[in-house]
């Protein structure tokens, strides 16, 4: 499936959750949140949560800025 | 002596300093972690950003050597030019930060100013106080403003001194004071300002602290800078509290004028 | 952090705080001491008066409470319109203080605005140094007029600020940007500081020191004021040596641009 | 002997020194600097100094100022 | 010498003149003209009141001593503190003067600094744009407001200088400079200036105008402050034109430095 | 309306105009004639140097462009370091204008800031008030030494208001203000104007006139600048006259309070 | 019948024009403006106005004003 | 003859005066004045005043300048 992930499309083989997702991208473990097709997704639930086809993901984390 | 040590009380919580900053334009992440404890800020604004996809993990978190158990994390939606970038970025923060709902909202109107949308501003705001965020709001210095988004429910009103980055200092005093002589909520100088003096004399001015991210970052010594701020806020504060001098255009003796020689 | 813990250097002493006090216009003795305790200054200014014949002996001197053993006591000249009455006043100065040979030398020119007769302090600041007292010199913020004053053999120059007792600021950054760039004794702005962000802003252009009296004494709070201006003092200072950031017309955003959501 | 002091004409009888002149005033003991006919005099000499009529002389301690 | 005649262009109709001046305030009628004659005013404002029933009908009105054929009246909405009021009273305008549309709107937030309510300002200018008025709004000194005004249609953006009546002159210069940089319409300060050097600056910003009252009608001389303000505004805009000297922060000589005899 | 057209005098001589200019640093000769005409000054100032030796004989002359018997020749003394040079110019432009003894007295202390050597400037002074010159002097803005070349008989006193040459505008207006009132003859702002709202402010202050020569030579066009220079003086001036508004902190409303509709 | 003219209770005999009542006011040929129950009379209409009870009028003129 | 004319040293026959100088310098009927050995020298007197070895003049003009 294709999935579109902080702007960029990332092709991945079904089935696939969000904390796959975040393992695949080496992410696991650190300090990050998740919008989904524009809604926000508690950590709690990032297992449960079943990616599909053409999913909008955003993963953000804090940096730096005044 | 009149006892200054009140402490700045932002939604419920009460703070010692009154020196807000922010972490951004530092050379590193440890010049970050030196300045800012120089500082003794206890309230530090943070950015939301996409993570770099397959960045080194073992780099550094911004959040490992500033760590929420010990600062006061402010994210900020720095870079969203409309209400509803700033409202997903502020739904993101909270739950970045696991509910923390402190939040500093500025929506801006022009990249070359970087000054505030205020139309999207009052729109994101009452946005985000329905959403029960505490909102430090990013704001002209203009009084009628300041004042409607008091009554909005905003935690703080921080209006800017001078254009973000710019170093100007205050540019429209009177504004500042009529601002903090109308408040209930605490008022924040939020940017331009550029040296000490300009932070004493926002808190001159009677304002309750000041939020401040380039004026250290970009002094040739960053750390000392942050040790100064810190000094140049305490002593405004105090300053302020102790009631200056009245001023007068002629001149008035410190030495007796009875007793010379002659 | 470069070191900014090298003292104040006058007549070859080393003095760790940069600002020095008068002792004149306080409410009473007990207050002029707590204040100048708060401030933390190790030179403060006496004036040389005639006794009050017949006065109460038992009344506290005011060198009881300030003692030569702890604090560096500056005599100075005020009140003296002429060369003459200045030089009388230094000599019975020197014998009051048991040969300590440091002065503040005030000739003033009027009593409307207490502004240096600079003509009559060069003839005054001349006959000192042959006398070899260490003369510290009120004077106008003329850089050609301080330039000489130095030359003349002056330990300090003190270019005003404002008028003495005026807390209008600095009226002229730029004659006092001048004369500490081109002095090689100390530079210490002398009356017209109001408030502590006045006091930085001497500092940020790169003053030595700040000499005030009023702005302490007739603050409602007067040792709260004392306090304030300890660490404005030292804020300034430490700006000064950590180097501010360019002033820029417009703005330049402390968040990072990319990376932003949408 | 009329004396000036401090600007004020006193009258005092003779012989009397410096030293004299100060216990009248009841200044003893106090950190004071005295100029005699226009010559700072030196604490050490106080007794030495015998006062005649007219001389004038200026006594002065240190106060606050600024 | 480049042309400075070009005229001050609002709504189509071109102007000699780019001071604009108020009608309140005067002694009485007679001045009212007088001063107005002086100023060499095109547009003069008027406020829009209730008839007081029962007036001596023989009274002279305002707009005998000012022609409408001989000046452009411009209605204001002062005393309004919602956008209904400023609608309702720009129609009566339009009405009162046969269908002239050219209208000066202010929405005041509050009665200490008459400062503009900017929200009900947009809605009350949008409205009067779409009822085919020609808006000249007066406005706060905010960059990214004055822009949205000029977009929504208004002929003319009038930023403050300062506080209505307050003669404190120009307060944000770089706000000002920053709205003229920005604009496609004229930029008129209005309101807070005090005294001819206050209008000059104004022009030698950049703006295309100044509408004053009170800096003229509460001078001790109005007629002959309406003198200076018009020359003070000629000199500004030609001194603009001209195109000023750069700044230096040291000196350079006016006569040659060879040929000195010695 | 108040008279407004008393003239300027000086040493028994009235004056319209209260412009002085300066002769130096415009493109050509044609230049400079264009520009003190569009000036309307009546007095110019001219430096005295060397003939070059062998230069064409056709080349025009200053005086010829500006004809003594049209316009005050000022000459001054510029680039002089000692009173001793200072003297021998003024000699020699006595002789070169057939007796005419009004001169300009300007000694300089530094290249840097040409700022005067005051001590030098007493001694010239005093000698060519001897000389039988009419003494019109370059001076710090110092109150006290302004007033002591007054006593010596200087027919006009000139302290500057920023480096010559710099375009910053008077630096320190408490010490003009000052100099103004204390004096009886007559006070130029000499040195420093830099744009047309400078000159007003320096006239509002109450001073007499302005001599500026940079200001208008270096502006991009100078005859435009002149034209605005002299309105901007006229400006000032009448609004001294006029006797300004007081200022305010808060507002004022220029339209009555009551009926409005509602 | 009662009209409220500028904020005050007016009483007048029907029928009663708005040209009456500016003639009735002691207005008529002054410059002036005329808003009705919310609505702006062109000074034409002023005679053909019919007025009634509780009619809501603003008349207003131009005063000095900045 | 050598003259110290503006600095620079002129070689000159004898006998010569000030006016003949002038004219030589080219000078003639431009308005100038003349400084010989620290002394002022009236127009006038250019004529009657010879001049000798050594001497020191300065001769100058109006230029522009502020």
């Amino acid at each position: 499936m294709k999935l579109q992930v902080n702007g960029d499309v990332l092709e991945l083989p079904e089935p696939c959750n969000l904390d796959n997702l975040i393992q695949h991208l080496g992410l696991s473990g650190r300090r990050l949140a998740v919008e989904m097709n524009g809604e926000i997704i508690p950590r709690s639930e990032y297992a449960a949560r079943q990616l599909s086809d053409g999913d909008q993901l955003e993963i953000v984390q804090a940096i730096g800025g005044g | 002596m009149s006892n200054n040590t009140n402490p700045l009380k932002i939604a419920g919580h009460d703070y010692q300093s009154r020196l807000l900053v922010g972490t951004g334009k530092y050379k590193d992440i440890e010049q970050t972690r030196a300045a800012i404890e120089a500082s003794g800020a206890e309230i530090v604004t943070v950015a939301i950003r996409r993570t770099n996809i397959g960045q080194n993990p073992g780099e550094p978190n911004l959040l490992d050597v500033l760590p929420p158990s010990q600062y006061t994390i402010l994210p900020n939606t720095a870079g969203c030019y409309t209400a509803e970038d700033a409202l997903r970025t502020c739904r993101l923060a909270r739950e970045l930060l696991d509910g923390h709902s402190l939040v500093k909202l500025e929506v801006l109107g022009d990249p070359k100013t970087l000054y505030p949308d205020m139309q999207a501003t009052f729109i994101a705001a009452e946005q985000l106080v329905k959403e029960n965020f505490q909102v430090m709001v990013y704001c002209m210095d203009d009084p009628i403003a300041c004042k409607r988004l008091e009554e909005m429910g905003c935690v703080a009103v921080m209006p800017l001194a001078a254009p973000i980055g710019s170093g100007l200092g205050i540019q429209n005093r009177y504004n500042i004071l009529t601002i903090v002589e109308n408040a209930k909520v605490p008022i924040l100088v939020d940017a331009g300002v550029g040296t000490a003096s300009d932070a004493a004399i926002a808190m001159e001015l009677g304002c309750d602290g000041v939020l401040m991210n380039t004026a250290i970052a970009e002094a040739k010594d960053p750390v000392l800078m942050a040790r100064a701020m810190k000094k140049a806020i305490e002593a405004g504060r105090e300053a302020f509290l102790a009631g200056r001098m009245p001023r007068r255009r002629y001149a008035s003796a410190s030495s007796p004028l009875d007793g010379t020689i002659n």
